[in-house]
C-alpha cells in the first residue's frame, strides 16, 4: 500500500499493529546493526538479512504461542526475533561470541533458540520443511496442541523435500503451516526462470494442502491470514501460506545485487513493509511521535545489542569439544 | 535363554523398548506389514499405526522428519529397508542429524535410530548390497553399530534406542536367518549393551583378527581351520564401529604381535583402514608381521554368484592371509 | 472394457493392434516363463512381474523409434521387451548368465539395452527421473529429435526426484513423456494411504506438465493418448500420462500379496488387459485362431529363452573386474 | 608461462575444454551471472545459456541430470556450490553415476564431473566447510581429484572433463585466491595432467610427508621450517585419491622410512587411514618410525574462529609431528 491516500483506517487493531510494527523495526535494525558489523568483520559468515520482509516474519510469529515452534532458513534473523528470541545472544552468535545461541558454534545460518520454540535457521535450503514435518509429527504423536511454523523461500520449492514434507503433512494430517516467502530471487538467480508451473501454492494444494496467498509487505493481511490458518492447523490440519515480498538487500550483506536493475530496487522501497505499516497506524490516528519513538527504541536497543556482542569474549576452546555426542565422546580421547 | 534368529532378536528389542518408553516409534516403507524382512511383523498391532508407521517412498522425509520428531522428545527407529537406500537420505542424516546438537551449541539431541541393512545377500547387485559403515564411522556426531548375532541385535538395539545420539543401526540381510541364545528379558545382564565395547569371540595367542558384522562369521571359521594347523587366532568382533574399542584391539595385538582385519566392504577407505592404521601407529614396535586388511576389491557388487562372489572374503583367504602372517616371524 | 458385448468395430486398425496383442502376449509370457524359472531358483535376485500392466508398455512403446530413449524401473521387463530388446539377452541376465544384457551383472532390476535406446531399468524407486530428464536434455543439446519416455509407479511420485524432474522437463522445455502407470499398491502398501492431494496427475500440472489420464489396460486407449503425446513431446514440450492398472501378481514372485483380498484380484483378472485386447480384435473381425497362434507363437518364444538361457553358462569370472572404470581400473592392481 | 588464481585456472580450464569440445557443457545454480564464486564468471557470455546453464535449487536434479546426459553421450560438469550440498545428491552420484556403467555390463559410460568446492573457509560451519573426500575414494567407479595448486587446477580439472568415468572433483575454497604460474596453452606439457601421478613438491631424506589439497601448502611451509632444524622432509601432494599414486608414496617411504600424512578432514576412516595402512602393510620393514596422521579431530566445524581453529592441522602441529618420528629413530 504504498500510496499515501488511503481514507482513514477506523476498525484496525491498533495495540496489535503497533506491536507487529515495533517487531519490524526490532528485526530491521538487528539486520542493520548486523550488516555493519559484517563490513567491520564483527560478523563473520555470511549473514543473509531479510531487509524489506520483515512483515512476514512478524505477522506470522506474532500468533504464535511461546510453546508452537518455528523452523527458518538461511534468511532467519527476522523470523528468530519475532519468536521471542532475545537480540543479543543472536547478535553474539553472529559475532561467534561467548553466550550466543550456540555459543560461537552455529552463526546467523545456524541460530536457534530452543526455549523460544524456534527450532533453527538451516544452511541447506528446503531441509528445515522435513524436520519441521518430523516436529508436527511428534507433537501429534505427543498429543499437544502446539502448532509448527516452517519457513521457506521461493526458491526452496523446487527441491524434493517441498514434495515430500508437504505430502507427509498431508498423510499424517499434522499442524503446520509451511511459510513460503517468495521474494522473487534465488540468490542471483530469478526463481521464475528455473520454475515450472504455476509456483508454490499450485503445486501444496495438489499435494492436498489448501494454500492462500498475500501481500508479504502489508503486515495485516499476513496477520489476519496467518491467524485463520493457524486456527485451522491447531486442529489438526496442515496449510499453506505464500507471502508475496522482496529482498530489498543483496542475497548476502556482501551482495551488491548487480544482476538486477536500479529502478526496480527503487520502486520496491517504496513499497517497504515498515513504511506500509507506519502509514496504516498513523492514518489510523496514532501519532507519528509515537512510532518514531519505538522506531527509535528498536534502533537503540540494537545499536545496544552490537555493542554488547563487541565487547564479549570469544568463546572457551574447550567447547570445540562439547556437545558432540555421548556415546563415542571425542573428549573421551578415542579419535 | 531362547534360541531365536537375529531377526526375532531385533524385532524383541524394539518390542521391548517400546513397551518401556511410550516415546519411542517406528517409522519407514510398509512397516504395517511387517517390513521388507518382517522384521516389524506383529508389531502395528501390538502398538498401533501410529507407532508402526508405514511411510511414503519418501527416504528423505522419513529421515529428515525423524530428525525434527527426535529435537522434539519423541525417539524415532528409522526403517530404510536397504542401507543403499539412504544415499537418498544423507543430507537429513549426515548435515542435519549428526550436526544438530553441536550447531546449536548443545540445545538439543537427536535420539534417533536409523536401521539400514546392509551386505551382500542373495544376488541383490549393485544398488542393494553395499556396506558403507566406513561413511557414517568418518561423520562427527553419529554412533555405528554393526551387530553379527542374535543376542547381540538384541542388545545393541536396545542400547541405540536408549542412546541420545544418532545411531546407525546396521544390521546384515545375511544374517536374518541366524539363530542363536538370547538372554531372558529379566535375565539382568547381557539385556542392554554398553556401545563401544567389542567382544572376543575366540582367544589366541599367534593373530588378532579383528571383524564386524557378518565378516566375524566367517573370521571364527577361518580361527576353526587355523587351529586344525597349529595357529591360534584371537577373534575380535568390534559391534561398535563409533566408537570402536582401540583398548581391546590393542591388548589383543599386544599380545599376538599380528593384525588382520576382515570386512565386507570394500577394502578401498573402509573402516579396517583405520583400525589398521591405528595400530600400526600405536604399535609398530610390538609387530612381528606387517598389518594386513582383507576386503572387497575396489568393484560394485554383481548380481551373478560367480561375479558376486569375486568380492566375497572367504574363510579361505582368512586362513591364507593368517598363515602368511604368521610365516613372517617363523 | 470387460464386458463381451461392444458392438464391432470398424474403424479399429487392426494391424495396429495384432502387433499391440502380440506385444502384450510375449510380455505376458517371458514374465510368466521368468516366475516359473525363479521358482526354479534360475532366476536369482528379486523379479517384479509386470503381469495386468502388459498394456501400458506395448501401447506406449509401440509409439517410439528405434533411437528414442526409455528409462525404466525395477517392473521393467515390459518396457525393455516393448521397446525392442530380445528376450533371450534379457533372459539369461535374470539368470545371471554369459551373454545376458548386463552380462550378468545386473540382473532384472538393472536389465538395460543401449543398442535399443532401453537405458536401464533401475533399483532405487524415482531416480530414473531425473536420469530421464538429462537424457532429455542432452538431446535438446544436440539438437535431435528423439524423444525420451520415462515410466515410473504410483509410489514415485512421494520421491523428490518426481518434484525435482518434472520441473526440470517444465524450466528446459524437454521431449520428455513421463508415465505413472499407477497400479494402487507400493509394495504391500495401497499408494493411495501414503499420497496426499489429488495424485500423479495434478501434481504433474502443478509443476507446469500437461497431464491425460488413461485406461492403462485398454491398449488402444494408451496407444491413442500416447500417440498424441509423443507428438507434442517431439516438438519439444514435456507432457504427463497416468495410466490407471492392476498388479495381478504380488510385487515379487516370491510375494503371495496377502495384503489385499483374493475377490479384488478375482475381479482384476477379469480386466485382462491382454483378454480385453483380444476381445475387441475379435469384435473387429480378427479370426480367433489368428490370435490364439499369436499367443501360443509368444508362447513358445519365450519357453525357448527360459530352456536356452539354462543351457548357457555362467560369465566369465575375470568379468567381474571388468567396466568397473578406466581410471584407476581395479584390474590395474590399484587396490 | 601466465600467473592466475586457482579460480581463474579452473575457469580457463573449462573454457578451453568447452572450446576444444562442443559436447562439454556446465550446470548448477547461478552459473549464468558467474557461479557462486565467480568460477564461471563471463562463461555464459562466451558460450551462452545452455552451455552455462544455471539450475533450480534441485541438487538431485542437477546430478541425476547429468548422468542421463552423460550416458547420452554429452560431458556434463556439475557444479555443487558446496560439496555439503552434493550430499544432497548422493544416491544420484553413488548408486546411479559411478555404477552405471558396471551395471549395465559396460554398455554405456558416464563421463561427468562433478565439481565440489570443500573445505574450511571464512567461519562457514558445520554445513559449509566439510571434507568427504574418504567417502568417494571408497566408492567403485568414482575417480577423486584434489587439486593444490593453479597449475593443478588447470591440468586436473582438464583431464577430469576428458575422463571417461564419473570424476568426484574438488577444489578447496581457500585456495581460489592463491595465484601461481600455469603453463600457456600452447606449452605442449602440463596443459593435462596424468590422472592417478602423484607429485613430489619437496626432496627431502627423512620424512615422507603425504598430503592433498590445501594441506599440502601446510605441509611445504612445514617442511621449510623443519630443513631449517635439520630434518629434510620430502613433501608428496597426491592431486588424486582414486586412483592415488602408491609408487611415488613407496618410493618415497622407501627412501626415507617414515610417512606422515597431513589432511584437513576428520582423521577417523579418513583417506589418510588408507594411505597409512596402505604404507604399513607394505614397508613395514622399512620404517624407521611408526607411520602417522594428523587430521581433525571427529567433531564438526565451529563458526567461531577460536573453535574453528580448533580443527586445523597448523604448520607447528605437523613441524612437532615430523620432529617426534625423527627422534623415534635418533
Ligand atoms: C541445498 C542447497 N542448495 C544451494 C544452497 C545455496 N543457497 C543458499 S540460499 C540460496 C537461495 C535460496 O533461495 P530462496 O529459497 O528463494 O530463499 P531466499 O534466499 O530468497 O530467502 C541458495 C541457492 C543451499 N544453501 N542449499
Ligand atoms: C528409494 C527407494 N525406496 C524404496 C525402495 C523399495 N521399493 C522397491 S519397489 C517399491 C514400490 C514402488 O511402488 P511403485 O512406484 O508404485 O511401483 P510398482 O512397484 O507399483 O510398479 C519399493 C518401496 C526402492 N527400491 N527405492
Ligand atoms: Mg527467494
Ligand atoms: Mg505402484
Amino acid at each position: 500500500m504504498p500510496s499515501g491516500e488511503e481514507p482513514p483506517v477506523t476498525n484496525l487493531d491498533i495495540e496489535r499493529y503497533r506491536e507487529r510494527f515495533r517487531q519490524m523495526c526490532r528485526i530491521r535494525f538487528f539486520e542493520e546493526e548486523a550488516i555493519a558489523a559484517a563490513r567491520d568483520k564483527l560478523v563473520l559468515g555470511a549473514i543473509h538479512p531479510s531487509i524489506g520482509q520483515e512483515a512476514v516474519a512478524a505477522g506470522v510469529c506474532g500468533n504464535l504461542r511461546r510453546s508452537d515452534i518455528i523452523l527458518s532458513t538461511h534468511r532467519g534473523h527476522g523470523h528468530t526475533l519475532a519468536k521471542g528470541a532475545e537480540p543479543l545472544p543472536m547478535m553474539r552468535e553472529l559475532f561467534g561470541r561467548d553466550g550466543g545461541y550456540c555459543q560461537g558454534k552455529g552463526g546467523s545460518m545456524h541460530i536457534a533458540d530452543f526455549s523460544v520454540g524456534m527450532l533453527g535457521a538451516n544452511g541447506v535450503v528446503a531441509a528445515n520443511i522435513n524436520i519441521a514435518a518430523g516436529a508436527a509429527h511428534a507433537i501429534k504423536l505427543k498429543g499437544g496442541d502446539e502448532v509448527v511454523v516452517c519457513f521457506f523461500g521461493d526458491g526452496a520449492i523446487n527441491r524434493g523435500p517441498f514434495l515430500e514434507g508437504l505430502n507427509w503433512a498431508g498423510v499424517f494430517k499434522l499442524p503446520i503451516l509451511f511459510v513460503c516467502e517468495d521474494n522473487g530471487f534465488a540468490a542471483t538467480t530469478r526463481t521464475k526462470a528455473m520454475t515450472a508451473g504455476a509456483g508454490p501454492a499450485a503445486r501444496a494444494e495438489a499435494l492436498g494442502i489448501p494454500a492462500s496467498e498475500v501481500d508479504g509487505n502489508d503486515v495485516v493481511s499476513v496477520d489476519e491470514t496467518a491467524r485463520e490458518l493457524l486456527d485451522t492447523v491447531r486442529r489438526g490440519e496442515p496449510r499453506f501460506l505464500v507471502a508475496r515480498t522482496y529482498r530489498l538487500t543483496g542475497h548476502t550483506s556482501s551482495d551488491a545485487a548487480a544482476y538486477r536493475p536500479e529502478e526496480e530496487v527503487k520502486e520496491r522501497w517504496l513499497n517497504d513493509p515498515i513504511e506500509n505499516c507506519r502509514r496504516l497506524l498513523e492514518a489510523a490516528g496514532v501519532p507519528a511521535a509515537e512510532l518514531t519513538a519505538l522506531h527509535e527504541a528498536a534502533a537503540a536497543e540494537m545499536k545496544e545489542a552490537h555493542e554488547a556482542a563487541k565487547a564479549t569474549d570469544w568463546p572457551a576452546e574447550a567447547l570445540a569439544y562439547a556437545d558432540v555426542q555421548d556415546v563415542g565422546d571425542p573428549r573421551k580421547g578415542a579419535f | 535363554m531362547a534360541v531365536m534368529t537375529y531377526l526375532e532378536a531385533g524385532k524383541l528389542a524394539l518390542a521391548e523398548e517400546m513397551r518401556r518408553d511410550p516415546l519411542v516409534w517406528a517409522v519407514g516403507e510398509d512397516l504395517g506389514r511387517g517390513g521388507v524382512f518382517g522384521q516389524y511383523k506383529g508389531l502395528a498391532e501390538e502398538f498401533g499405526h501410529d507407532r508402526i508407521s508405514d511411510a511414503p517412498i519418501s527416504e528423505s522425509c522419513i529421515m529428515g522428519a525423524a530428525v525434527g520428531a527426535a529435537m522434539m522428545g519423541t525417539r524415532p527407529v528409522v526403517e530404510m529397508r536397504f542401507s543403499d537406500f539412504a544415499l537418498c537420505a544423507v543430507d537429513e542424516l549426515v548435515n542435519q542429524a549428526a550436526k544438530a546438537r553441536y550447531m546449536f551449541g548443545g540445545q538439543t539431541r537427536v535420539p534417533l535410530v536409523v536401521r539400514e541393512p546392509i551386505g551382500i545377500w542373495r544376488s541383490s547387485a549393485a544398488q542393494h548390497s553395499q556396506s558403507l559403515e566406513a561413511w557414517y564411522a568418518h561423520i562427527p556426531g553419529l554412533v555405528v553399530v554393526v551387530p553379527s548375532t542374535p543376542a547381540d541385535n538384541r542388545a545393541l538395539l536396545k542400547a541405540a534406542i536408549r542412546c541420545d545420539d544418532p545411531v546407525v543401526y546396521m544390521e546384515h540381510k545375511n544374517l536374518w536367518g541366524l539363530e542363536g541364545e538370547v538372554p531372558d528379558s529379566d535375565a539382568g545382564v547381557g539385556e542392554v549393551a554398553e556401545l563401544g565395547k567389542a567382544r572376543v569371540l575366540r582367544e589366541g595367542a599367534d593373530v588378532t583378527i579383528v571383524s564386524w558384522s557378518a565378516a566375524v562369521h566367517s573370521a571364527l571359521a577361518a580361527a576353526g581351520s587355523l587351529a586344525g594347523r597349529g595357529l591360534e587366532a584371537e577373534v575380535v568382533d568390534l559391534r561398535t564401529l563409533w566408537p570402536w574399542d582401540r583398548e581391546t584391539v590393542m591388548a589383543s595385538v599386544r599380545k599376538t604381535g599380528r593384525l588382520l582385519v576382515v570386512q565386507e566392504s570394500v577394502s578401498v577407505a573402509g573402516f579396517g583402514a583405520e583400525v589398521a592404521a591405528s595400530v600400526a601407529e600405536t604399535l609398530h614396535a610390538a609387530l612381528k608381521a606387517p598389518v594386513r586388511r582383507l576386503g572387497a576389491p575396489r568393484i560394485p557388487i554383481s548380481y551373478a554368484p560367480p561375479l558376486e562372489d569375486r568380492v566375497r572374503v572367504t574363510e579361505e583367504m582368512i586362513v591364507a592371509a593368517a598363515q602368511e602372517m604368521a610365516a613372517v616371524a617363523a
